[in-house]
């Protein structure tokens, strides 16, 4: 069946400490992202949207509820009969149990899911990453290319390029040189972990690097500079548009706030490219007699009757009368009872502050994350 | 409540939503920014642990089938219970036999097939929340033959206009149905709800067909009120009865207010509809609103007041929406000024510059419009 | 096939299964024991990448509705595709007037919003396996505005009667509509499969409503066979145009071979269908089955040649069924004799203890008739 | 919502190794059984007929089949909105990594999950055994006996008692004793290893148990000894029916055998209580002109044109004119080529006997596993 020619395997096991408290209790991928989406469904809506029916989720750490998340999969579209979403934690065998030791190590591990479908393609993704991608337009790339390997790439500005792996490419394309967080980058193309492997090339590879003693099993350490020095053709696929690896809670509260102006890269209002997220099942928002809401975005079941400006609110968030929320993101549930005033913060789910009370200051200092309810 | 088939019956000639009903059955007419009315009617049903439900749609089918799938968003179990959507089959020779009991004869066999001793009947046009397990326990403690659930009203002369009142005995027994014509002010009114045994029910289609090839389902129980022993079920909390283009601005407008909306969104009692894959709505730094409720994927640069907007509806900067229901994915252009106007689907305000209705005379802009 | 919306077309009088479309709808006719007709021109469109489906339904849509539900066995992405079931929406006057042309004018709007630059039409009484990505390949080639999938057969005296014949230049370009009348043997006949830009698609359906009222597709087409480069794709493989019980009663029989068989069923190429969740086919130690098929969930204690059973059939002991097609859920009682008969679903044979048509005259038994 | 009031939790990690090569690659509830099943349909269908709508699957060993069998939720109806089959393996977490140590271990480390649906009632069931149960019926038995665990027994022949663990009841079913595999059996009523809790005191005895040294984390050994001295109200609940723990290739071979008597307790034609499976996209079965058929359960797909008697045939297997194939189980796929004589034998799926091969013997020896194409 045509259906399966290339599967889509999602990165998704990392634990994400520098999201801090968010983490805690769930992975990276499932963390709250934009009024109503969580992480994981940009890559997700991606594969439904690029016509990928099967996907493959890789999980390890806190994933209880990723995992019962991501199984839910008519969320995306990818519940027909031949479609789906697997979530692949580690496993224990006849031969023993082990963790992922790494990005290949954990798709070595699941070689045998892989071979159910014997796909031409896997595409390998980061389940961490907040963008929009056709990859159906890469594997055009890659076939037109009679590639081994196609990598997307993305031009990040040629100061910040020593803090990625950096892609030296020739006109046509074909990838000469790769270098991980080069001093002296020699181009700005920078991979987004996005990669397009011809199956059996790549299920050769991993049965050789789980033998390889000094690998650690890293597709960017030692799977990529491997494919290059055995000659294989490596092509890039150039993306543009908006791309984020939220990783902090800096740049967590700053994607958010991509989103408040329209016109944004990240147009979520595309509907020729939905994101799909959780069904939620509740009324319209509300915005009271003694509202004033400007600059904002703001999710379904919200009840806002204070001043909210320069902030997104998830679902369920409710902001008093006389609350202020100004340059701040309520996560879903998050409560601002009367007088508080947010300002600058990111307020975890269900978190409270309550009357009067103040957090955040104003300037341009880091985010600060309010994970427990605030008294005045 | 694994024992009994929902019903959910046709809308009559008693409700009719000018406008919007021309271009869908009651059914699928838009609700609150987000919902379709027959959300509130199967939520209920299924939220009472109804496994399989009848759907009864009059015409033009196509909205309702595609709004409700295969139940899966009401949480029926698409294995052991069924959502089966049905119309007359045979060509209607006249608009006349055009109504519930035609409907039941013709798909009788799927009645008479279901393996439940009970059904509950409900109309898809009485907005509330109501858990038939606490119908079904009055129903079984007042040995009834049938129950009929009920609401005591102060406001009959404008609401419920043509529905059935009732008059009890003082054992809760219906003595009389009479149609509201608004004359009086405190009523007790039928919600069009029924709890019986599907014999019976079975029994009753057959017997109304027989008396008359106009009968309805609420006529022949009008009939049978002395030979057999209806019960009045009374039903609290908040209903609206959509019955014209008048109730539905009001009940759209009503629950914007908090507190009328309490009585009737519930955490624990979820309505539950089709989602549309909207991103949250967008309020630009130019936005000014108050006392509304707005549904996602809205854009809104302009007034709003006192107004329910459906999903992606975009407000330009200038505009001016007050005591409004915009449907989904209309759109409202610069400096334009709706007041009590009723927006259906996708029209576009672009070129008037000014709508502007009363309560008494409201605007009504037609899907696809563009004004 | 990211580019083409799907159009499975209404049935139209040429094809017409007397007794079994009584009840039903041509797309839901069973099949082979355990499709409906529509399974196959489905899945021929959702196996060659087409996401969009419209199926347009004649009347009595219910069956339809129920058998494809979401179109998710079919593999429809309930997000990104969809499978849209359109029938008339106006109440038609006349069955004259009940063609396709008007239910594409009815659903213009549908048509219009999609977004693909081309449709590809197919009817759902052809049984054939055809990978649509071919004959979109032959069209983009040819640069024909339409091309027209025939199959060359060679026998035109019997089968594909009332469809039309083409005669084509060196070019392969189509000059010639005539309707197959029985009287030649060898013809190139149309599969009613067309490919063309959807901008064309729309003016002809038009200009079909203007012409006449009562104009097909197949009309408006034939009427331009001039004006526009029309090409024939020669479909090679296996065919079936189901248009007569005749033919229907032949193409199951047929499919009995497994060589015939395995000109259609490949499995690369798979047929969807609904499952009915049946349990495996037990045969008891009285059984005597030969050349047949069988699906799941009969129980089997009597004698079985050269038939077709469909799901959860019961043949009690004494038993012969011979040269039949029975349909599911039927049940054959103790001893009863049959011989070319077609049993229609739920029927019970239970009285009378001989049946015995002839392949000149089949004998048809009715949907839930016990005799 | 009243939805959640019971959420089924099934234990399916066991390895099963009794059943030789069938679980080299699949643990064993994904086994194959009755002509078109795997055995874990049986507990997953009985929760969807059951009206329970979240179930969680505890997978340990080898279950990338599993889980991506499992996660298929819309072939049990359990795709509705606020329903799903969720797979539960042992996972990372801040405080580390563990394997489910034991029956009891594997909820106690998924409480977090169960904590998600707040459920009044946990049922326990196991992936391994196959019958047809109302799991509803037990829960009103529970709810009216006020129980705090009730447990699901069947009478054994009294001689097989000391196989079982075996419930000592009083006159109410009230349990007053228990005992595994008792020498001397007071009772032949057998635990199925089937239980009701009621949610907050199993929650509270599985946190205490973690902290117990002694503990094997195991239901029978630990938890309901425990619930017992501690005075608790375990009460019994009596199945009638076909019951069968398929944990030999023998047990294996006779359970597929009792299924092609019609008239067998475990009546899979009974629309009334369907048990669900993976929708194979296959046409019906083909008998040929030269078959003879007697006494056999054939699934769709086979082509059958040899001679097939007293067997059980799993999807898509061919027996060809002339072969014979007596007193067997052939698995999905499996081919009997020309000539070819099977007898006594289950063949594991997709393993050819080829032209005039024979396997198997007459008589009433152990059944062999063939799992190996056999030739001439």
């Amino acid at each position: 069946m045509r259906q399966h020619s290339m599967v889509a395997m999602i990165l998704a096991g990392g634990r994400g400490s520098r999201l801090l408290e968010l983490t805690n209790k769930v992975a990276k991928p499932a963390v709250y992202f934009g009024g109503k989406y969580r992480i994981i469904d940009f890559p997700l809506s991606n594969c439904a949207n690029s016509n990928i029916n099967i996907v493959g989720v890789l999980t390890q750490y806190e994933s209880v509820l990723l995992n019962s998340y991501v199984t839910q999969d008519q969320r995306w579209g990818l519940d027909a009969k031949d479609s789906g979403i697997f979530v692949l934690p580690p496993r224990e065998k006849s031969e023993g149990f082990g963790l992922y030791r790494g990005t290949a190590d954990a798709i070595t591990q699941n070689i045998d899911f892989l071979d159910q479908y014997d796909p031409e393609y896997v595409l390998i993704l980061s389940g961490d990453h907040i963008y929009k991608m056709d990859y159906d337009k890469m594997l055009s790339d890659h076939k037109k290319n009679n590639a081994d390997i196609t990598i997307a790439v993305l031009e990040v500005p040629m100061k910040e390029a020593s803090r990625f792996g950096i892609m030296n490419a020739d006109e046509t394309g074909r990838i000469v040189e790769f270098e991980e967080k080069p001093k002296q980058p020699k181009s700005n193309l920078a991979s987004m972990g996005v990669y397009i492997f011809n199956w059996k090339l790549l299920r050769k590879m991993l049965n050789d690097d789980v033998k390889a003693e000094k690998s650690s099993h890293d597709f960017g350490k030692d799977i990529i500079p491997g494919a290059l020095n055995a000659g294989k053709r490596l092509f890039t696929h150039r993306f543009k548009g908006y791309w984020k690896d939220v990783g902090t809670i800096d740049s967590l509260w700053e994607a958010n706030m991509d989103l408040i102006y329209r016109g944004s890269e990240l147009d979520l209002s595309d509907t020729s490219w939905k994101i799909y997220t959780e069904d939620i099942t509740l009324p319209s928002q509300y915005i009271g007699r003694n509202a004033t809401v400007k600059n904002a975005y703001i999710n379904q079941g919200c009840i806002v009757d204070g001043h909210v400006e320069n902030s997104v609110l998830f679902t369920s968030c409710v902001v008093e009368e006389g609350a202020k929320v100004i340059d701040s993101v309520l996560m879903p549930g998050a409560i601002v009872r009367k007088g508080a005033v947010v300002r600058r913060v990111i307020v975890a789910d269900d978190v409270e502050i309550k009357e009067n009370a103040k957090v955040g200051k104003p300037g341009d200092g880091e985010i600060e994350l309010i994970h427990r309810n605030v008294h005045a | 409540m694994c024992n009994a088939l929902g019903i959910i019956n046709y809308d009559d000639a008693s409700a009719y939503v000018e406008g919007l009903q021309d271009y869908r059955p009651m059914p699928s007419v838009s609700f609150l920014g987000r919902y379709r009315l027959i959300d509130f009617a199967l939520s209920n049903m299924t939220n009472s642990g109804i496994k399989h439900v009848q759907v009864y749609v009059k015409s033009k089918p196509r909205s309702v089938f595609e709004h409700l799938g295969t139940g899966r968003q009401y949480n029926i179990n698409s294995k052991r219970g069924k959502l089966h959507l049905l119309s007359g089959e045979e060509p209607i020779h006249s608009e006349i036999y055009n109504h519930d009991i035609t409907a039941f004869m013709q798909n009788m066999q799927f009645i008479e097939e279901a393996k439940y001793p009970y059904v509950v009947i409900a109309p898809s046009f009485m907005v509330t929340k109501i858990d038939f397990n606490d119908v079904m326990a009055a129903h079984l403690e007042s040995g009834a033959d049938i129950t009929v659930a009920y609401k005591t009203i102060d406001n009959a002369k404008e609401a419920f206009i043509g529905i059935n009142t009732l008059t009890l005995d003082r054992d809760k027994r219906i003595v009389k149905f009479e149609k509201n014509q608004g004359k009086f002010k405190n009523r007790h009114v039928s919600l069009r709800m029924y709890i019986m045994r599907k014999n019976l029910f079975i029994d009753l289609v057959k017997l109304a067909q027989k008396t008359s090839s106009m009968y309805t389902l609420a006529d022949i129980i009008g009939d049978n009120l002395n030979t057999l022993n209806i019960v009045g079920y009374n039903h609290k909390g908040y209903v609206a009865c959509i019955n014209n283009l008048d109730q539905y601005f009001k009940a759209n407008m009503e629950l914007i207010c908090r507190d009328k909306a309490s009585e009737l969104f519930d955490p624990k009692w979820p309505f539950h509809t089709r989602t549309n894959d909207s991103c949250p709505t967008q309020y630009s730094p130019l936005a000014d609103v108050k006392f509304s409720t707005i549904a996602n994927g809205c854009f809104i640069e302009g007034e709003v007041r006192n107004s329910v907007l459906g999903r992606g509806v975009i407000v330009k900067p200038g505009a001016v929406v007050e005591n409004c229901i915009v449907l989904p994915g209309a759109f409202i252009g610069e400096n334009a000024r709706l007041n009590y106007c009723i927006v259906d689907k996708n029209a576009k305000i672009m070129h008037v510059k000014e709508l502007l209705g009363t309560p008494e005379d409201l605007i009504y802009v037609k899907r696809r419009d563009t004004l």
